[in-house]
């Protein structure tokens, strides 16, 4: 962790403190369907994040009164290990973990043909077992993916990415040195890229509009990376499922 | 159960804000009347109640002394607490805090400890010892939509007008105080429903049932933001959210001087 | 707070501590049809308490296994605003707060007619935001109201007041600095005035049966005066109601 | 499901105490009867099993060494815990403490509290620093009604027979004790039903299904009073309480001899 | 408590510290049918062990989803009180309370005639009031008589005790002393004694193969005078209730 | 609901087994393939990831600094956790810890702790004031089984690999170390399920359906064993039980070369 006090220079000579260009995204791994027991799941290594993430469902949702009759409910469980953190997590879920449940699972819900599933319920569990920085963002991309596996119909993949602001410069896919810088603005954001939609925003930290005009250009493509990966990796689940046969 | 008259009255308001209007005859970008009193607990360190329209919002603010966490010895912080009372609606239960004022909690902490408006370095007592920590705790009394820009306007209101208690042996002297805690800016959310894709400042509760999604922006001062929030399931195009920041600087700007 | 071994004198010259006589209540302010979304409400201001109530109700009493097939329910929930109190009380609610809200809502089913609302309930909803001795009695005498408001049919309205000793004094009414005196008894007390009869009654303290005789004659007289300002109140909702019409 | 069984039962109750009749023959201001086994365990600093009719309670105590309130430094102070046991009938749940058990818990907690039967200022080990917490837990084993006076006696019996455990840094060695905890007062909980509009001292379970409104009052000796506890939805004219202070006076100062 | 640095002699000329033979049970008393609420209940002193136990059913297991049509359950809750053990017990059960709960009930199912109760649940409520080793197999023990008093039919009485080891030796029943050995090892084992069935058996402790063949046969040869204890208990309570005719 | 397909595929495990045979044409004392993965978390002080045919679970060790036990000043700690996560089957429920995750942590906390295989005095910093709690967490992420060895197997594959980290001032330095923790012994739980009358190793969760009654038996090395835990309502006799203790020592040696 950087010391707050520290005079850091984010970006030098075009290089972040990682060695990345200021557009460019961690090294990012995807697998699908690595759970035997879930409708669908999904593996992502994003940086230092590892992701976990199962489906269940469409299924009958309960208890009864929850049930919507015009449309499925996406139930968005996003945790973390007691040991992915650089302090022990207390076992519990806090606070912190709730809101990001509650936001992932509405960051979803516009890419799933959800009027097909009255009364259903879409189970998304999803657990963090290392991070830093980003771990939301990387929930939901691999969350997106954990969806599609399961074989449900989607308008589109969601991705989403971090983007923000460190030591003055704008940035995609802050990692944990960044976001500690004095001035961090870390900006959560995902879209629907074919539509370009953006089905989750959210920020923290000190940020202009004009500041804001960029982020969001850094994201979009960011998210257009994303998609790419994504659909690879579904291609190759599916042409290992065809190689079986 | 009273699902069929909601859409009876969601329908209403779709119709309405296709071509531009609203129920109670505000324009889309228009906030309802707001009312603040101040000093509503003498047991608080500092208190407000917010009206706005017709959701009614408590804030109460406490300062506790406390250890510093070992990462920041020299700062105390701030702990934003919201509660739905039962009180408020016959849709909210008795219980712990769900997801929602979670949420609603989280997005007003954020607005506020973003903003460094109460700078946590002037909160240290004694380094690595002695720390205040600024309990900001908010009950919704009555909810007709958009808890959270009355929720961040209570809590700034309740911050205003904070008065430090006296210590003595690291214990509060009852009654006592050395004078008022620091506010250096003003920070406050303001929020823009997405309804029949158009976007709705301030939406009511019946605005709310018929709504895509939500953004919340919260502003400083004329320039600069220190939050973001987008709720529910619809979604924003970037021009869209453009627009929705525009508004809260502008609607802020305006509750700025109220508060 | 007075500090318990510093000589008070409570009473002097006919006066107590903060002006009053021993048979006085302090001020008080009763408004009704305070919350637009409740059935019914009030906000009552009695010295420095000041406590925001509304009621939910008749309505169909769930779990269904909680209904009672011959009289409505009254579930009362009393709690305290986290700086309601010197000390910043723990949002969760406490044993105290579980205690009175069930002697509070036993205060209150005598005066209402529950036999007209079988496998129904009341929910009548509490907050103190400022207190200072006496919140409970000051949280039932504005629960009678806000269940009047409501338009639920009553037997009589309900009237609370703390009675006790401070300096060896009968008194009506203690304050915190009289609750705090090293004799202090205090005992909150709810009647029904027009047939004298008691529906809430605790104790602290140690007491008499002849100081008990003195304080309960005390406790009479004042509810008679607190049921005129709840009728007054009352009134004052209708004839406002009137006007609008 | 029992509702047909337990209104059988009350019908009875209630036609008998109109004439003035119990169906254990008792009078309607008579006692069942008590019996004390003490020490029931030895882990226990103190300990008592109460039977009074089938109504039965343990009660063991507890010392433990623990920090002072900062108002009250140089004061340690007493815990009273209730449990309504899953065996003691069908109606009790497995689970938190319930409001009844509670109520239980804070009427017995007051009567001993404010009595002073305890000096909490003897309970001092180092101003400041160190004082002693009394624990008191009670556990209803069976219920066939008046919780309240059960418990109380068992409370106090348990408490009669409470030795100081020793210290040594601050620490208890187990097994040992310095003496006896002083208990200067012998206060009890005598409770009145109203029943069919008369008053039924020490009510068993089926008189509690059928009673109005009960009435427990704490005496601390044959002239002072250190509890009241108004309960259940009926009422009580100023003197039907008179009559239950004195049945308590009167009952209590018996039971008193068996302690 | 024994200091774990002490040397202690754990058997010395053929006695135990507490003066019992390597097969010796501690003094045991037990009592039938001393709850008048319960379908059956057991009172049981072993040692310092005092244990309470209630049965109520076989009844309607609530809530109807835990139902099983094929047989009925168990559900035993094994409890400390706080004033139990040498240092107070917090009153919320604690994990410890959860797992020996679990076994128990399980180490019970197999000797009653569960398959005769579709859908219904036996509850088992037991309470230690005070401990000094073994109080699991103590509350089997109770909780065995309490079923048999309920007039649930069972294929045989359960027996349970502890075996294991202190000092090097292998012994019967340990208590408190004898668990706190440098080398202690404890085996709660819980029997059906006619069909020599073992349906509980835990393990603490460093242990060999040999060792453990020596231990069964203590806890066998222990567990056949549990149940002539058990038959007498059960027996005096049919004699009373006979006498009372 | 889904009881009738489980009854089709436990008919057929019975039936199989009932001839010595299996599902997946393992001997009745075969165990799964296992594979191990080291270092799944960098924020872990040492962690894997084990998957015993398709029972996989994610363990990780993190070490914290804490005050020892008033009994044992001189001692530090470990404490086991398990999660069956929802994702791992359908039938886990999101919550609290339920009795069947309880039992597993403990059972493999007692077999890590009785082994001896960390030396709880080598975890003392200073005596009576500050000690090393090892935090052993595990979470089941698919369950096809047999938890109580893939969750054992994997708590010992992280212990193998866990630094001790750095202290200043009492504090952790993040990312720095002082040298791996001493592991003496390699414990390791092997599973038993009685099925048809039959022991069958390394159940299947299908297997685990049909089997009446599981017995665990933890060992240290070839000959001395440092845990026990039968579960389920059936019973085992003993010439059994000593049966499943030979076949935990077999199978648990091949597997502690894969550690």
């Amino acid at each position: 962790m950087a010391k707050k006090n520290e005079k850091i220079e984010y970006v030098k000579n075009g290089k972040r403190v990682d060695g990345r260009k200021v557009d460019e995204l961690r090294p990012i791994k995807m697998e699908v369907g690595v759970l035997p027991n879930a409708d669908g799941s999904a593996y992502l290594e994003w940086g230092q994040n590892k992701v976990l993430v199962g489906v269940h469902g469409p299924k009958e949702a309960l208890p009864k009164h929850k049930q919507n009759p015009y449309k499925g409910l996406v139930r968005f469980v996003y945790r973390m290990a007691t040991f992915s953190v650089p302090d022990r997590k207390n076992p519990r879920p806090g606070r912190r973990e709730v809101e990001i449940s509650k936001v992932s699972g509405e960051a979803l819900e516009k890419a799933i043909f959800l009027e097909n599933f009255p009364n259903c319920a879409i189970d998304v569990y999803l657990e963090i077992f290392d991070s830093n920085a980003g771990s939301r963002a990387a929930g939901i991309t691999a969350a997106s993916l954990a969806i599609a596996d399961a074989g449900i119909p989607m308008k589109d993949l969601v991705c989403a990415v971090g983007v923000g602001k460190a030591g003055g410069e704008i940035i995609l896919d802050l990692n944990k040195t960044e976001e500690d810088a004095p001035d961090a603005v870390d900006i959560p954001i995902a879209i629907m890229p074919r539509t370009k939609e953006i089905t989750l925003l959210q920020m923290d930290g000190l940020f202009t509009k004009a500041e804001w005009k960029k982020a969001s250009k850094l994201a979009f493509e960011g998210c257009d990376q994303l998609k790419k990966m994504q659909e690879e990796a579904l291609r190759k689940k599916f042409d290992t499922a065809e190689k079986k046969k | 159960m009273e699902n069929i008259l909601w859409n009876v009255k969601t329908d209403k308001v779709l119709s309405l804000i296709k071509e531009g209007k609203r129920a109670d005859e505000r324009k889309l970008d228009e906030y309802r009347s707001i009312s603040i009193t101040k000093n509503i607990s003498e047991n608080a360190d500092g208190s407000a109640k917010v009206k706005l329209g017709d959701t009614e919002v408590y804030a109460g603010v406490k300062m506790m002394p406390g250890t510093p966490y070992p990462d920041n010895p020299d700062q105390g912080t701030i702990s934003v607490g919201a509660e739905l009372m039962p009180l408020a609606s016959p849709e909210f239960e008795v219980g712990p805090p769900r997801e929602k004022a979670i949420e609603l909690a989280r997005v007003v902490d954020r607005c506020i400890r973003e903003s460094k408006t109460v700078d946590f370095k002037s909160l240290c007592v004694r380094e690595g010892e002695l720390v205040w920590i600024v309990f900001i705790d908010t009950y919704v009394s009555n909810y007709d939509g958009n808890a959270f820009d009355a929720t961040s306007i209570a809590a700034l209101a309740a911050l205003n007008l904070v008065q430090i208690p006296k210590l003595e042996d690291d214990k509060i002297v009852k009654g006592e105080y050395t004078g008022k805690l620091k506010i250096s800016k003003q920070p406050l959310l303001s929020t823009v429903a997405k309804i029949g894709g158009k976007l709705v400042s301030d939406p009511t509760l019946v605005e709310e049932k018929a709504m895509e999604a939500r953004f919340s922006c919260g502003t400083v001062d004329d320039t600069i933001m220190c939050a973001f929030q987008k709720g529910e399931a619809g979604s924003f195009t970037v021009e869209e959210i453009d627009e929705c920041i525009d508004r809260s600087f502008k609607n802020s700007k305006e509750i700025r001087k109220l508060v």
